[in-house]
């Protein structure tokens, strides 16, 4: 075999395991950081929503065909989808976390995927057991600064206050808001639609978990 | 020295050469962010060059070109991981071009032109010159654009400072479009024919 | 509309105003005291002086030898006595050696009766002969060389003879007062050219807007054993642009680069064919021809015919003067024509008109860049982009104007007519052909 | 952490294996594929000065570079603005004998004539472009040697070295002139010519005509009256054509006198700047 | 008798047709005026003082240019016509700093970065709306109703506006748009459409007036046909094939008279579609400019989420004109039929 | 997301060069006249659809299964440096015609963040191997098509009046500018009424 030949490979392999094997060093150093940085991260967040509350263990929404039936026509009912609209919760709704207080669960955390101007968002968003909207805080998400980015601020979440039950729907619509909510979200129409939607199905399906564990 | 404040005005890597636009355009939102990107740019300039300059002869020519990606490569990985572990916000905030300082053809064509060339001190010297060259090029664009675009110019917090000094009149109706891409290429262009119009002033005293 | 011939794409219309001199009697000019007679009155090699200063010459004297192929004798058309040989500007910007004759002597053919020679027994050579020593250069414009016309290519035959009468350009109406007067001597021509020529078909091409001129052809054709078509052709400028013309009659294309007679056509001018006929019937020299002065400065607009090497000056005077100061004055029609600034300027073989416009006239605005509103686009008979060949010749891309078709523009001005921006498009192009020119030189220099 | 440990392990196996066979696979690829670069071309693109501007009469310094190399072109001095370091090194690579004595030459406009002080024959409505106007006639100007004025050189030059002075008058700054000629091969009245950079004086005018007749076209143009060589018979003017010329090579004394004593003005000091 | 000195001599032709770019300018600007007037009577006063801070700004910033250029170039009426479209494409009731940087914009950066006058391959005007639209999206979707002018201006949205809602909307049930603004307490007929007794833009209202300025421009050969009529006529084309599917009424139901009517369609394709220094210089280059405005404002009309179709489908398509005049060649003359040169 | 919707985010939604200002060195550098501008992008379109095959192929079949990650970078970049550079070798091998059009391009690509770019958009939104291909592919086309629109702009303004100091690179960018402020035309939400 040439000897050139191998010299220039070995060097280049060289020159490449020194650099993984430097970069494994740093990565023994700083993965763990990260690891438990990001842990850390997610726990204020639900501590946060949770109000202080026992947040309980990571559930995944249920795998039944009766409750995708419930849950549509309910949708449906509250002009979220067109009726015989098509739609995925597992999708949608990404992870659950039971609140409970003294071992009784009353609310819950919902982590929700909604799509707004600017690609998915991520919200997390508390109900109560009936559904009532509690706050919600948005995660990830692409919206414009100065407009969809608005739904980032806690204040933006009061116009859904009180609203979720079976007495008093989420606004889905712009329709539905004060004069004044609608001047807020206008020009960001796009944001509230996603938001709105991802918090009326939350809402309709924590109705239907109906304070299960 | 010489070498030094080439880079910084002469051969300004951004402005005159023409190169590292992707970055710079990217993440010069926010002043913060360009200072951010600066560093860790300059970190890359710095080891590369210096690992270039010292494997010049142990590097075949044939492969000069992976070799050299692959030092570079590992500088910016370090980089990327440092800052996802100690400084997250500023992680996120720049994103995929933290990684994509790989890419950037500055560091590239030092390694090239100068390092492979060249002693291991002039080569610190010329990744130095370089690399603020650099940095200031982005400091300016993105004090331009965040100003303009946001209203506001975002330092690091300090104390009871939050790091966003807010510009009266322009925060509550910022000119958005410069947050935006279109804002960012235009305000380079212009910044670009304002740097042509400096040269051209020193070149005439 | 439709009921006349035109070619399919471009052209403009300009006001024509011919109605001033149109359809009037051509009236004799007073002869020149001195005349001004250049060298260089064709394309073509100039001729070669050869008498001195101080010399008598006649009437219809040879005073300028050919000197090659591409070129054409010059004759005296005054009898008299050389005073001066100098260089002087011709209105197409370049110079030329003029001879300045003082008028003195006798006329050899002027007053006296006409001695009427037989053309039917000569050759065809011979023919051609007497066209290249009679110095008949081509009076529709471009002075080309007539007799280099008329020679056809071995293997070549004429399809088509056409006379181009459509004096498209406005103001001028020297073709068409001729026709009025000189239908049958322009038949005659013909039966001439015909005899050299044979070709298949006779035309005789006219616009629209001169039925009477026409009407005078269609009587004498009538009344001749001569078979010759009439074209009305739409009036539009540039019908009289030879490749045009030919579009309109026939319906050919003159492939770009390539003359008319690689079709089968050769195409002259009515004076021109005036002029064989009084070059065979009289051998008379080219030494005078009809000239259209007019223009809204002045007084008395006519149609006159004037000895070569008659000042614009002069003429002026003829036409009792000016009655208001004009902005331009114009040697040719105002769309093709030359500007000039010197009224000393003489009368040559291709002076069709000279014109002194008013400001109103010339509607002069100020320069603006192109708007790109694409009018030269549409008004380019040769399906030419004037905007962006602008663009190039102006940035100096000239063999970049050439692929893009610089060289087949006819410079008939109509797009510069129309541009709003009142970009000088011909210009740009006429000094782009030049810097082509000296590329060109340059590379076959460096081979 | 033994996890970490163990997975660092892996990355180095796995990129070594990466690098080891990319690299080999390069270095065969490279063997294989080998193509020899023109050492030559190269070696002259390093002493070129790769301004591209085409004064050479190339598309660009890289032609020329490869003409001169393949030989087919054999004049080695036509890269005007690489100057002298440009032609020795061109030499060297050749291995060519090259002559680089003399001053650095520097295009100048050798005409003062402007508005109020050159005659003009008409009014010119047009293109601003020299070779346009002198289509007509030769120009708007009385005077058919003078400049133009309607700057066609500005455009062309790659320097920017030309520009209207404060007198609205076309005038090169030698200091930014890079010598390439081409406002020379554009100027239609071929008024602007070369001069050496440290030239003390020039005779700005191009004027051949009589004496009469340029000072009916132009009060500042040269009506070679033989003063400036006839006082100052050191000084190095000599008239040929109506013109004076200046000699750069011999600057006896009396030059700047004689520029004093002419009577038109156009024989005018250059400040040293 | 004449002096020679005096005489201009210039290259040929030595006439000259009447028409200049002035002339073309201001007569682009008269007929326009009617449509802005009729905007100032619904609109009230802050239309006009809109229009007039919008002219001042383009006019101002061309003659500062012009001074540095050394060159007088306000007298051509571009930059007139350019401020003034501006203003014609503000709301009625925006605050004035925003059509002031749209006018700058348009002439310093879109017009004068190129080299000013034709140089420029974007439309200013638009660009300058564009830009401002972006940057201060809140204010720029706020509209006036009409004839409520003065100090209790009462804001709604526009007919489009609140048909582009809709769509959001899951659940429809209505033949059309008209019928949905019907229902929503908004009811406009075709003839306010038509005449401009809706919310909008100040210029953009009524399409009658606008039909008639142009038609002026059509007889006196400063419009040709090609662009309007490639771009309504695609436009129309692709509302009524796809127009409906988004109110839930299937294919070939489209309401083409509501499409093109509102949402300054008519501005659009009449004055700005048709600007010639950013539009292809052939008529087939043309043809083809307007059928890309058409369907562009059709697919983001119908399915775009932003209320700019016109305006950004316009300016989209002002990218592409470059390519569009390079490949639509004239035939020239002598060249045979097909014969195209290589390498062009 | 459907084939057809990834074509299009990455040709004009998320242009690489418009809105997600990947590839800006070239864009600028390479699109002064039209046939090396389409040269270009043609290069381009070629190592991305390559690339986002080989890295996908790198990422899922050894550091996925290796948990190693963190080595994602360099381990990209490698590949793609080979690739370029074997693409290089071999046109210039092979054809001495198209290595002239291209092969002043190809080293340029090496360093051409859309590149890198999109084999990191492939792992970040999770695409399979032929998602990662067509949208490799598709956001070459929109790179070819952005930077031969621009060249034919440049090219225009080239016979334009343009200010000295703007003249050259900084009107590319001003250009530039007023392209991606049209694209904005086209944002996610058309994208996601029009395929759902
Ligand atoms: C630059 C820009 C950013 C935008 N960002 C958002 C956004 O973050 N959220 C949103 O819902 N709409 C966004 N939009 C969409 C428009 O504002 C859209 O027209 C609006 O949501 C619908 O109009 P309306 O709310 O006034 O009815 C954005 C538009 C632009 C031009
Ligand atoms: C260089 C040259 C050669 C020509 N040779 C011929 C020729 O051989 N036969 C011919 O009939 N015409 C010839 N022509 C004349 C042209 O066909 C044409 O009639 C002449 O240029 C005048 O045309 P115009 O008045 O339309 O410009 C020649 C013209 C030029 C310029
Ligand atoms: C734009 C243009 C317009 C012309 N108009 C006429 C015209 O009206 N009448 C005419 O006889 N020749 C006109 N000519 C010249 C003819 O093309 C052609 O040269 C002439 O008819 C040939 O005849 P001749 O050689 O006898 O002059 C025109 C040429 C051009 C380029
Ligand atoms: C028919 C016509 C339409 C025009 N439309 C516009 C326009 O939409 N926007 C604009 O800024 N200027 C417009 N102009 C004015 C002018 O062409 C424009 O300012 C140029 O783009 C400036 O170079 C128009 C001019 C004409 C003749
Ligand atoms: S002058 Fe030339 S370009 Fe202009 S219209 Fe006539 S032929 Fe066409
Ligand atoms: S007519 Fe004039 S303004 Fe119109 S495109 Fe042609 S050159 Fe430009
Ligand atoms: S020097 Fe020559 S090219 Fe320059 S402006 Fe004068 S005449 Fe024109
Ligand atoms: S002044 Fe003339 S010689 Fe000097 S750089 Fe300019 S064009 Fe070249
Ligand atoms: S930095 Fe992105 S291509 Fe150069």
């Amino acid at each position: 075999m040439n000897n050139k030949l191998m010299q220039m490979t070995l060097r280049l392999a060289i020159i490449c395991a020194v650099a993984s094997l430097v970069l494994g060093v740093v990565n023994i150093v700083t993965e763990p950081v990260i690891v438990e940085r990001k842990r850390a991260e997610k726990e204020v967040a639900l501590k946060e929503l949770s109000d202080g509350d026992h947040v309980g263990e990571l559930q995944l929404p249920a795998n039944s065909d009766e409750l995708h039936g419930k849950l549509s026509a309910a949708l449906a009912a509250h002009g979220v989808i067109a009726p015989g609209e098509d739609f995925n919760e597992k999708e949608l709704i990404t992870s659950i976390y039971p609140v409970d207080r003294n071992g009784e669960v009353f609310k819950y955390i919902l982590q929700l995927d909604g799509s707004g101007y600017g690609g998915t968002m991520v919200i997390l968003a508390v109900f109560l057991k009936d559904g009532t909207f509690v706050k919600a805080k948005l995660m990830e998400n692409n919206e414009t600064p100065g407009l969809g980015k608005k739904a980032e601020e806690a204040a933006y979440y009061n116009m859904f206050l009180n609203t979720g039950s079976d007495a008093a729907p989420l606004p889905v619509s712009k329709r539905a808001l004060s004069p004044a909510d609608g001047e807020a979200v206008s020009g960001s129409t796009i944001t509230f639609n996603g938001i709105s939607r991802a918090l009326a199905l939350g809402s309709d399906y924590v109705k239907l978990l109906g304070g299960k564990n | 020295m010489f070498n030094f404040l080439k880079g910084l005005f002469k051969e300004n890597p951004i402005f005159v050469l023409a190169l590292g636009l992707c970055p710079t355009l990217a993440v010069s939102t926010q002043v913060v962010n360009a200072i951010g990107m600066g560093a860790g740019v300059i970190f890359v300039l710095i080891g590369s060059n210096i690992m270039v300059s010292l494997l010049k002869n142990f590097i075949p020519d044939e492969v000069h070109i992976p070799a050299y990606i692959v030092i570079i490569a590992s500088f910016v990985t370090i980089v990327d991981m440092l800052m996802q572990a100690f400084v997250p916000a500023l992680s996120a905030s720049l994103g995929v071009f933290v990684k994509l300082i790989v890419v950037n053809c500055i560091i590239l064509g030092r390694a090239e032109a100068y390092a492979s060339k060249n002693s291991v001190k002039d080569s610190i010297v010329d990744a130095l010159g370089m690399g603020i060259g650099f940095t200031i090029g982005l400091l300016v664009i993105s004090l331009v654009r965040e100003v303009l675009g946001s209203g506001t110019i975002t330092l690091f917090p300090m104390g009871n400072f939050d790091g966003v000094i807010e510009i009266p009149g322009l925060v509550d109706a910022p000119v958005r479009i410069f947050s935006l891409s279109p804002g960012a290429l235009l305000a380079m262009g212009f910044l670009m024919a304002g740097f042509n119009w400096l040269k051209s002033k020193k070149k005439e005293d | 509309m439709s009921k006349f011939k035109t070619f399919p794409k471009g052209g403009v219309h300009p006001p024509d105003n011919i109605s001033g001199t149109g359809n009037r009697p051509i009236r004799n000019a007073s002869l020149p005291t001195h005349a001004v007679i250049p060298m260089s009155q064709h394309i073509g090699a100039p001729a070669e002086c050869i008498v001195n200063v101080g010399d008598t010459i006649e009437e219809e004297q040879l005073i300028g030898k050919s000197t090659g192929y591409v070129s054409v004798p010059v004759h005296s058309s005054i009898p008299g006595k050389v005073v001066e040989i100098k260089e002087i500007y011709l209105p197409h910007g370049k110079k030329s050696q003029a001879v300045v004759i003082e008028l003195g002597g006798e006329f050899k053919r002027m007053g006296k009766p006409q001695k009427q020679s037989d053309w039917t027994g000569l050759s065809e050579k011979e023919i051609i002969e007497r066209i290249s020593s009679m110095g008949l250069a081509g009076q529709g414009g471009a002075t080309f060389p007539t007799h280099v016309k008329l020679v056809l290519p071995e293997g070549k035959k004429c399809d088509y003879l056409l006379v181009n009468a459509a004096e498209c350009e406005p103001y001028l109406t020297s073709d068409q007062n001729m026709i009025l007067e000189k239908a049958e001597e322009i038949l005659e021509g013909l039966k001439i050219l015909k005899k050299l020529l044979s070709p298949r078909e006779i035309i005789f091409a006219i616009e629209s807007n001169k039925p009477e001129a026409a009407g005078v052809m269609a009587a004498a054709v009538e009344k001749s054993d001569l078979d010759v078509r009439i074209d009305i052709l739409k009036t539009k400028y540039p019908q009289g642009a030879e490749k045009n013309i030919i579009k309109s009659c026939t319906g050919k294309e003159v492939p770009s680069g390539k003359l008319p007679l690689d079709i089968g056509m050769v195409v002259l001018n009515v004076e021109t064919v005036y002029s064989v006929y009084e070059a065979l019937v009289f051998e008379k020299p080219l030494v005078e021809r009809v000239v259209t002065v007019s223009g809204g400065a002045v007084k008395a607009p006519e149609t006159f015919r004037v000895k070569i090497g008659t000042t614009y000056r002069q003429l002026l005077e003829e036409c009792e003067g000016l009655i208001e100061e004009p902005a331009k004055v114009i040697s040719g029609g105002p769309m093709m024509g030359f500007g000039v600034f010197d009224l000393d300027t003489p009368v040559t073989k291709g002076t069709s008109g000279i014109l002194f416009l008013t400001k109103k006239e010339v509607k002069a605005a100020k320069q603006t860049s192109c708007i790109s509103c694409g009018r030269c686009i549409q008004a380019c008979p040769m399906g030419l982009n004037p905007s962006d060949i602008n663009k190039h010749s102006l940035n100096f891309l000239f063999e970049e104007a050439q692929d893009m078709g610089l060289l087949d523009c006819v410079e008939c001005g109509s797009c510069a007519y129309v541009c709003p921006a009142h970009i000088p498009l011909v210009q740009s192009f006429r000094m782009g052909k030049n810097q082509l020119r000296a590329i060109m030189m340059q590379k076959k220099g460096a081979k | 952490m033994l996890d970490l440990i163990l997975r660092t392990l892996y990355g180095f196996i796995s990129v070594a294996f990466l690098g080891s066979a990319l690299g080999f696979g390069l270095a065969i690829a490279a063997k294989k594929l080998r193509v020899e670069k023109d050492k030559t071309v190269e070696a002259l693109m390093g002493h070129l000065p790769g301004l591209n501007c085409g004064s050479c009469g190339y598309a660009g310094c890289e032609p020329y570079a490869e003409a001169l190399s393949s030989g087919s072109d054999s004049d080695i001095t036509k890269c005007k603005p690489g100057g002298a370091a440009c032609l020795e090194g061109i030499g060297q690579v050749l291995e060519r004998e090259v002559d680089t004595s003399g001053p650095r030459m520097v295009a100048q406009v050798h005409c003062r004539g402007g508005e109020g002080t050159a005659e003009t024959r008409y009014r010119y409505k047009g293109l601003k472009d020299c070779n346009a106007a002198s289509i007509l006639f030769g120009g708007d100007k009385s005077c058919q040697y003078g400049c133009l004025g309607l700057g066609s050189c500005m455009q062309v030059c790659p320097a920017d070295a030309i520009d209207y002075d404060e007198q609205g008058l076309v005038w090169v700054d030698k200091n930014k002139c890079i010598g390439c000629e081409k406002c020379i091969a554009v100027c239609p009245t071929g008024v602007i010519k070369m001069i050496p950079e440290d030239a003390d004086v020039i005779v700005a005018c191009n004027s051949k005509d009589k004496g009469k007749d340029t000072k009916a076209n132009c009060s500042v143009g040269c009506i070679g009256c033989q003063i400036c060589a006839k006082k100052f018979p050191d000084a190095g003017y000599k008239i040929t054509d109506n013109l004076s010329i200046v000699g750069y090579n011999d600057r006896g004394p009396g030059r700047a006198d004689a520029a004093e004593k002419c009577p038109t003005g156009s024989i005018i000091v250059l400040d040293e700047k | 008798m004449i002096d020679t000195k005096k005489l201009t001599v210039s290259s040929s032709p030595q006439i000259h047709s009447a028409d200049s770019t002035a002339k073309i300018m201001w007569t682009v600007v008269l007929s326009l005026v009617p449509a802005g007037i009729w905007g100032v009577y619904i609109f009230g006063m802050s239309a006009l003082v809109v229009i007039l801070v919008s002219i001042i700004a383009a006019v101002a910033a061309e003659a500062l240019l012009g001074l540095i250029n050394k060159e007088v170039t306000v007298n051509d009426g571009s930059a007139f016509l350019t401020g003034l479209l501006v203003g014609y494409n503000m709301p009625p009731q925006v605050p004035l700093f925003i059509p002031v940087v749209a006018s700058l914009f348009a002439i310093v950066v879109v017009k004068w970065s190129f080299g000013g006058l034709g140089a420029n391959w974007m439309n200013p005007a638009l660009a300058g709306r564009v830009f401002v639209f972006f940057s201060w999206t809140g204010p720029m979707t706020k509209w006036l109703l009409p004839i409520t002018g003065g100090a209790d201006a009462v804001t709604g949205p526009t007919p489009l506006g609140s048909l582009k809602s809709a769509y959001f909307a899951t659940s429809l049930n209505v033949s059309g748009p008209i019928e949905y603004l019907q229902s929503e307490g908004l009811p406009v007929t075709y003839k306010d459409l038509f005449i401009g007794n809706i919310p909008g833009s100040i210029g953009e209202v009524s399409a009658l007036l606008l039909l008639l300025g142009a038609l002026v421009l059509v007889a006196r050969k400063i419009l040709t046909w090609h662009v309007p009529v490639a771009y309504i006529g695609s436009f129309a084309f692709l509302i009524w094939m796809f127009g409906g599917v988004r109110m839930g009424t299937g294919l070939f139901s489209g309401d083409v008279l509501f499409h093109i009517l509102s949402g300054g369609l008519m501005l659009g394709a009449l004055y700005m579609a048709t600007d010639m220094a950013t539009t292809p210089l052939t008529a087939k280059g043309n043809i083809i400019f307007g059928i890309g405005c058409g369907f562009l404002s059709f697919l983001i009309r119908i399915f775009g989420s932003l209320p700019e179709a016109v305006s950004l489908s316009i300016i989209v398509m002002n990218i592409f004109v470059p390519v569009i005049d390079r490949y639509t060649k004239i035939k020239r003359f002598g060249y045979g039929e097909v014969k195209e040169k290589s390498g062009e | 997301m459907s084939y057809i919707g990834i074509i299009i985010t990455y040709v004009f939604i998320s242009n690489m060069i418009l809105s997600q200002f990947l590839g800006l060195c070239p864009f600028i550098g390479v699109s002064k006249d039209s046939d090396s501008a389409v040269g270009m992008g043609f290069a381009v379109t070629f190592v991305m659809s390559m690339a986002s095959l080989v890295t996908w192929i790198i990422y899922h079949g050894i550091l996925v299964p290796l948990n190693l990650e963190f080595l994602q970078t360099i381990a990209f970049i490698l590949v793609i440096a080979s690739l370029v550079q074997l693409v290089e070798m071999a046109v210039q091998k092979f054809s001495p015609a198209l290595y002239k059009a291209l092969g002043i391009y190809l080293p340029l690509i090496t360093t051409n963040c859309a590149v890198m770019g999109i084999a990191l958009i492939n792992v970040r939104e999770e695409y399979n191997i032929l998602e990662s291909f067509t949208a490799g592919f598709a956001g070459g086309i929109g790179f070819l098509l952005a930077i031969f629109l621009m060249s034919a702009i440049r090219v225009k303004l080239d016979k334009e009046n343009v200010p000295r100091f703007l003249k050259g690179t900084p009107i590319a960018f001003v250009s530039g500018g007023l392209m991606a402020l049209a694209f904005m035309a086209f944002d996610r939400a058309l994208l996601a009424n029009l395929i759902g």
